[in-house]
């Protein structure tokens, strides 16, 4: 039977490459030391890594990058975990409906519903700015959070539940220590992905950024627009980095991607 | 310091607070450290002020104005967009007694949009750029972005970029018509479509498409000239005979801002002789004050000497944008296909 | 009066009805069965009684409150579910550790109990494995382990112990009425497996679609079933048609296809009306002996012989039908054997 | 379990989305209707007399629908791949495979342009090898437009597939294979129909994403136009938030329409996801 | 030459030995029962065969071929697992229907055998509805009529009847060896019930720690354990261990405690070196006559009386340590009663 894998995996070998092979000759690209991208680089250097650190803008606009990012995932878990719950577990009237309307901010182009969002939590409803940014990341959170959190929760073993709660454990401290450890890479998964969303997204921030609160993409974005420099190529592999540090990370404390086995 | 300081810039919108020592200046962000350190830094320090920046591209810094999000007091535009804010009512009339550097600027730079609007602060040149290594012909005029030598090698600005109506211009000139003539324009322009590869939207597609030999040339800002040059040594620009596009960036003050005041001596500050000399030498922009001078060396890749500047076309920028529109309409059908 | 009430309870999935006007009474202290065939409605009434299904109508008393309402965690119940539901993320230890933790018991208690009550179910050495390294037989193992570790009010079981080996079996039977009765602990317990409701039980009811046929001491259902269906389905799978029925005394004399038989009048058998007649196959004899005159006897043909462990089966064909009988012997009975069929009186029962 | 508890659990993300989303939403779809405050369809004929727009719209669906396919096509494969593997394996070809959404699209377009371009790494290798000799064009073509789209969207589908795959039993692979079906067909049959949740989650994503998207397509897309590009235009550098937004409206029309259908196959697939 | 032979095969989960050097022959048509304490490798051993494990080392012969390497779906063996592995997306009409549409059965054709099938199983009247809709019990029949139906080869059963009910389980396995009989399907069949074994097998296989410790016939097994494992699992609860031991001709005398028993030597239990004595609680006799001399008697004490339904079971403590018997009686002995337990001469035997 493993022979049988081969094809599939050579398959999703290529899969991969298709995946980062772009990423490689980004990487590659990052060390040119001259002060256009070029392939194969030139040389060897690391002044735009440098450049990363003494342009002001790309630490400070990463800060809050990560602050809305993380701030906008813990509303959003807040939110949608109960929703996907009740949504999965129960059956009631108007579940459609309700199953469309959290999925509705994926519906709508972004850039609408930047300008909208601005329209209305900036200027009508005078939220600060940061706030609004704040919502707006929370928004288009949202329906990844309940989506993928909802999808793991349909494979949930409910009797599971059932005998947690026979054993005295309340809803609440069920949920928290039966439910949710087991849809962990469900959890782990939407978390992701959200968090990936929100930390990408041009569309709203770029109508709820304002004096002095940016984001990283805003800010590499203003930044393509002068300059031609290998920065972003060096951010891009930053940002790669990072995220391979902070799966291993989880992987130490964590113990391991076990989040992401089955049951 | 400036442009740093996230805190308290939340809270801003419609309430005044602090507004006595804080100016809010939007801007693209580029050549941030320049800036930050030879004009803001100076003037922060000279008029004891904070400087809080708005970083982005026009049309979402303009946006943000009209939406009246941001309190913005001073805004740097391109002239297309300023225009823009000009119908619409946005910038306050400035008043040029408090701004007497004005008086030793180019007289295209003084009033591009009128007396009672800001001054271009820079202006810089539209020409071409090409690689002579790619393209035989040596190139002198817009017409020859038309020759069989630039096929399937030729960039183009797309028409929502600010240099894409002077391409407009350019083909109605080509067609041979001394005013500007629409029609013979977009029929020049379709046959040129054939030689296109690519429209570019942002400079930096421009520039890695030259690089990576994708294209050959087509017309270019010449300040971004020294980045081909990086990527291409033999890269040459030419100011077509035609004559090159102005480009120019001004400076206004915005609506309802409560540092009018402060605002024009900005605006002031950064036509002096002191900021236009540092910001030409660094190659952060081409100046506009006369009395700026600069080595052959300090004046490579930059828009220099009232001979060239003086002899820039500059379009019309309330016609212009009177016909986005409509020739972004017909661009779309016509050209872009 | 009972300690656990079920007052003309319904219960439907969807618009199915499974439960309909369902009673049922248990007394402190005492274990009670519920014995029915697949589909019958055992889960069903177990869920209810725990509290993970509601009622349409009825209530649900316990200890003399109303519990009809009462959340699930608030009852102090344990079950034992037919498919372990074992928590797949905690190591053995943990999953019987969970019950005692939500009453706040102390660690070092909590080690002691864990690990008797493993002891108790075989599970020595498991405890830092997961449910996912068990076999079938050690989850649910785990799973009565869980259950009984928190004492608690009622216990539920539904089917612990069937996916266990024979011997596994006695011997969890035996420890689940050791505890249940050292302890206590008012039991409800689903199985199929009818020698182990028999054997720990109280009290026997046995269910056929959603209703409650025969509820008594297992002695009594197992010697005198109320209803055919009791009958057939604890075992008597001869059944006869009787004709005429007079009752004399101790004895009931009956006729079928024009032969006399008679059965004792038990006090169980004396049911007015019944006259169809249910023998075990355990019970019948099959003799060799064909001479005509035997009591309480019918000639047939063996059809079927199977061997059965212990004893050997027939299939015998008769004038009244097929009967089943079970018989120790050395040497079977052959296909085509002419023997004849003998009924003990005192085996006979009448059923409604 | 009362019934109130499910609504209470759905209020909170109900009234957020409710009083910032679907209501500032609706008010501005709902203004393309009125003109000088009289009710009027004006903004949408426009567009559907003109079939200038209307060819737009069909490229925009094909790229999209396109686009979709392949990233089915090539991620369900590799989430079942990924699925199969050990936790930790699992964890990092997961890991691996949302790298591609940490790179600038600008950086990103810059690769592809080494990988596509006419003097990039497929066209050597092509004309090394002698199978075309003049090289081909595949920067700045629809084809470039979907492969830079699927890449930017391959690995939602992949998590999401990940995510419903690995939690399907692997006993119901093996009950269809015991029973005559071969691993592709027990695939088929058995894995995909249960896997048609995260499916249909990954499909609206890539749709929706590619519909949506504007920088992958104005930069891969050479001279193709795609509906965004006006949604953008007219938005940002015309100002016209009119029609901005009746294009709007008509992409939300459309995305509610295939994300129905999608979820109308799905129930035949799988009566019960 | 045996249709199926694993020869010396290992399996190991990580890096724990399930099999070791495990041996199996059956023949074609037969039906081998896999019989052992749960996590003993029954499930693993029944895997391989179905080929969705793969052995460490060893060979799996199947016909003639060398069947190690072929894949599970060109294999056509059926395969009905313990935890039913419907597909929860198909109706049962389409999860029996599967393996007809593998094998491309004509719809018409497809229809007629699954309503077959689902009538053997007693289930028409659910072909629509899904899994989750269905009973433990009614699950696990569509996961048989789903294994029958294809008719193959091999077919593999685990624990196919356990949540069943009692009468179902009758029936159904009845109508399980009579389709494997009629279509002479090759079958191996894991269960914990023995009778259920020991009445539908030609051979049984009573499995230890991933060894088999005896194949034979159901009838050999039953009456004449090897060992002392063997003996213990089939419910010789029963064990005397014998000090002494001689031979002469059909009879075995033996010593313990200095009490002398006797034992007939069977074919199968002249296990030379054997001296431990075997017997089942139901052989045992329990006799209220205490007097001295009786034949292979030991006086005892009743320790604990429980009603099993059918007979009554004691505890009975003797100087040879504690015996259990079970014995049908009216009315039964009472704890603490004296009483004398016989082991009948042909009911004891030697195991190793
Ligand atoms: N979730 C459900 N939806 C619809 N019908 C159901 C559901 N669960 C059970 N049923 C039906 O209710 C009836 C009773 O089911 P229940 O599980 O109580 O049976 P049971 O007596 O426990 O059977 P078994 O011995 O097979 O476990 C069955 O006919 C079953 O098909
Ligand atoms: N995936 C696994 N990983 C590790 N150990 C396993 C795994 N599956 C089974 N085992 C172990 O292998 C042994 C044999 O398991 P198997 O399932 O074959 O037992 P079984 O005889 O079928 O038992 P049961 O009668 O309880 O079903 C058990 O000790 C079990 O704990
Ligand atoms: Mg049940
Ligand atoms: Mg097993």
């Amino acid at each position: 039977m493993r022979e049988k894998h081969i094809g599939l995996g050579l398959f999703s070998l290529l899969v991969f490459i298709f995946l980062l092979g772009p990423l490689l000759i980004i990487s590659v690209t990052s060390f040119e030391p001259g002060t256009v991208l070029k392939f194969p680089p030139e040389g060897f250097s690391l002044r735009w890594y440098e450049n990363i650190f003494n342009t002001g803008g790309f630490l400070r606009t990463f800060q809050t990058s990560i602050i809305i990012s993380l701030l906008g995932n813990l509303l959003a878990l807040l939110l949608g975990v109960p929703a996907a719950y009740a949504l999965s577990r129960y059956d009631f009237k108007g579940k459609s409906v309700l199953n469309a309307l959290f999925l509705s901010p994926v519906l709508i182009p972004g850039i609408v519903l930047g300008f909208t969002l601005m329209k209305y939590l900036i200027v009508i409803y005078h939220l600060p700015m940061y706030l609004g940014l704040l919502i707006g990341h929370t928004i288009i959170m949202l329906p990844f959070i309940i989506r993928v959190i909802a999808s793991s929760l349909s494979s949930f073993d409910f009797a599971v539940e059932e005998a947690a709660l026979s054993l005295g454990a309340g809803r609440v401290r069920t949920f928290f220590q039966i439910v949710l450890p087991n849809i962990r890479s469900g959890i782990l998964a939407a978390v992701l992905i959200a968090f990936l969303e929100s930390f990408n997204n041009v569309d709203i921030s770029v109508f709820m950024t304002g004096p002095g609160v940016s984001t990283l993409p805003i800010q590499m974005l203003t930044y393509v627009e002068n300059y031609f420099d290998p920065t972003i190529a060096a951010i891009s592999v930053l940002l790669m980095v990072l995220t391979g540090l902070l799966m291993f990370v989880i992987e130490r404390i964590m113990g391991g991607f076990s989040y992401f086995t089955k049951r | 310091g400036c442009g740093s300081s996230t805190d308290d810039a939340t809270g801003e919108s419609g309430s005044g607070g602090k507004a006595a020592n804080k100016l809010v200046i939007s801007t693209w962000g580029f050549s941030e450290d320049f800036f930050n350190e030879e004009v803001f830094g100076p003037f922060e320090k000279e008029h004891n002020v904070d400087i809080v920046l708005e970083v982005g591209n026009n049309a979402e810094r303009l946006n943000k104005i009209r939406q009246g999000t941001s309190n913005v007091d001073v805004i740097y535009l391109s002239d297309y967009y300023a225009q823009q804010g000009i119908d619409e009512g946005l910038f306050e009339k400035i008043d040029r007694s408090k701004i007497p550097n004005v008086n030793d600027i180019y007289d295209i730079a003084k009033a591009p949009l009128g007396e009672d609007y800001g001054p271009a602060y820079t202006v810089g040149q539209l020409g071409i750029a090409y690689n002579p290594d790619l393209v035989s012909k040596e190139v002198t005029s817009w017409s020859d972005l038309w020759d069989p030598a630039f096929e399937g090698n030729l960039t183009i600005p797309n028409i929502t970029a600010t240099a894409g109506p002077m391409v407009v211009d350019a083909a109605s000139r080509v067609a041979g018509n001394d005013t500007f003539n629409e029609d013979a324009a977009f029929a020049e322009l379709k046959k040129l479509s054939g030689n296109v590869v690519k429209f570019y939207s942002q400079t930096s597609e421009y520039v890695n498409m030259f690089s990576q030999e994708e294209i050959a040339g087509g017309p270019i800002m010449e300040m971004y000239f020294k980045d081909l040059k990086a990527a291409v040594p033999n890269a040459k620009f030419v100011t077509p005979s035609e004559g090159a596009y102005a480009v120019m960036n001004t400076i206004n003050v915005v609506k309802g801002s409560k540092n009018k005041e402060l605002a024009e001596e900005f605006i002031n500050w950064q036509l002096s002789q002191d900021v236009q000399a540092k910001s030409a030498k660094a190659k952060v922009d081409s100046p506009v004050n006369t009395k700026v001078e600069l080595t052959a060396e300090e004046a490579e890749g930059v828009t220099y000497g009232a001979d060239v500047v003086e002899k820039l076309n500059k379009l019309d920028m309330e016609f212009v944008n009177q016909q986005a529109k409509a020739w972004t309409d017909r661009w779309n059908r016509e050209i872009a296909q | 009066m009972a300690l656990l009430t079920l007052d003309r309870v319904s219960v439907a999935y969807d618009n199915q009805t499974i439960l309909k006007d369902f009673q049922l009474e248990l007394e402190k202290g005492k274990l009670l069965s519920l014995l029915g065939p697949s589909g019958c409605g055992k889960t069903t009434t177990l869920r209810l009684i725990a509290g993970f299904l509601e009622a349409t109508q009825g209530k649900f008393m316990f200890g003399g409150k109303d519990y009809t309402k009462v959340p699930v965690n608030k009852r102090n119940f344990g079950f034992v579910f037919q498919s372990y539901a074992l928590f797949p993320h905690l190591s053995v230890y943990d999953n019987v550790a969970f019950g005692l933790r939500m009453r706040k018991v102390k660690d070092k208690d909590i080690s002691a109990r864990v690990m008797r009550i493993l002891e108790v179910v075989n599970l020595n050495g498991f405890e830092k494995r997961f449910p996912q390294e068990l076999s079938g037989g050690q989850r649910q193992r785990v799973a009565i382990a869980r259950a009984l570790v928190i004492e608690p009010d009622l216990l539920l079981f539904d089917e612990p112990l069937s996916n266990l080996d024979a011997n596994l079996r006695l011997n969890m039977r035996v420890e689940i009425r050791r505890i249940q009765q050292e302890l206590g602990i008012t039991t409800l317990y689903v199985s199929h497996d009818q020698e182990e409701c028999f054997s720990i039980s109280d009290q026997v009811a046995i269910m056929n679609k959603g209703v409650v046929e025969q509820l008594d001491r297992p002695e009594t259902i197992f010697k005198y079933p109320a209803t055919e269906f009791v009958a057939q389905f604890i075992g008597f799978h001869n059944f006869i048609e009787f004709a005429e029925r007079s009752d004399a005394g101790d004895e009931i004399s009956l006729k079928a296809g024009g032969r006399l038989f008679t059965a004792t009048a038990h006090p169980g058998t004396a049911r007015p009306g019944a006259r169809k007649g249910a023998i075990r196959p355990d019970d019948l004899i099959v003799s060799g002996d064909t001479s005509a005159d035997l009591a309480n006897a019918l000639p047939g043909i063996v059809k079927v012989s199977t061997y059965l462990g212990r004893s050997y089966q027939y299939v015998i064909e008769t004038e009244l039908g097929d009967f089943t009988a079970n018989q120790e012997m050395e040497t079977p009975y052959l296909s085509g054997q002419r023997v004849s069929l003998i009924f003990p009186q005192d085996k006979l029962v009448l059923v409604e | 379990m009362k019934k109130s508890v499910i609504y209470w659990l759905l209020l909170p993300g109900f009234v957020f989305l409710a009083a910032f989303m679907i209501i500032p939403i609706v008010l501005t779809i709902g203004s393309t209707f009125f003109q000088e405050n009289s009710f009027t369809f004006e903004g949408y004929m426009h567009f559907f007399r003109d079939p200038y727009f209307l060819k737009i719209l069909l490229t925009t669906l094909q790229v999209s629908v396109v686009t979709t396919l392949v990233c089915v096509v090539l991620g369900f494969p590799t989430a079942y791949y990924i699925s199969q593997k050990a936790p930790r394996r699992k964890g990092i070809l997961l890991a691996l495979a949302i790298f591609p959404l940490l790179t600038s699209p600008v950086v990103r377009s810059f690769s592809w342009m080494i990988i596509l371009g006419r003097k990039g790494l497929i066209n050597n290798a092509l004309v090394g090898l002698g199978i075309v000799d003049k090289p081909l064009d595949i920067l700045y073509t629809p084809a470039a437009m979907m492969i830079g789209l699927t890449h930017l969207f391959l690995p939602l589908m992949i998590i999401s597939l990940v995510g419903v795959l690995e939690n399907i039993d692997n006993d119901l692979l093996k009950a269809a294979q015991s029973l005559g079906a071969s691993r592709i067909t027990a695939f088929r049959r058995v894995v995909f129909p249960l896997a048609v949740p995260g499916l249909v989650i990954g499909a609206v994503l890539v749709f929706v994403g590619s519909l949506t998207a504007y920088t992958t397509p104005a930069l891969l897309g050479g001279k193709q136009r795609v509906i965004a590009t006006f949604l953008y235009q007219n938005a940002m550098t015309l100002n016209d938030w009119y029609l901005a937004s009746v294009v709007a409206a008509i992409m939300i029309v459309i995305t509610f329409v295939v994300v129905g259908v999608m979820n109308k196959m799905a129930k035949t697939l799988n009566p019960k996801g």
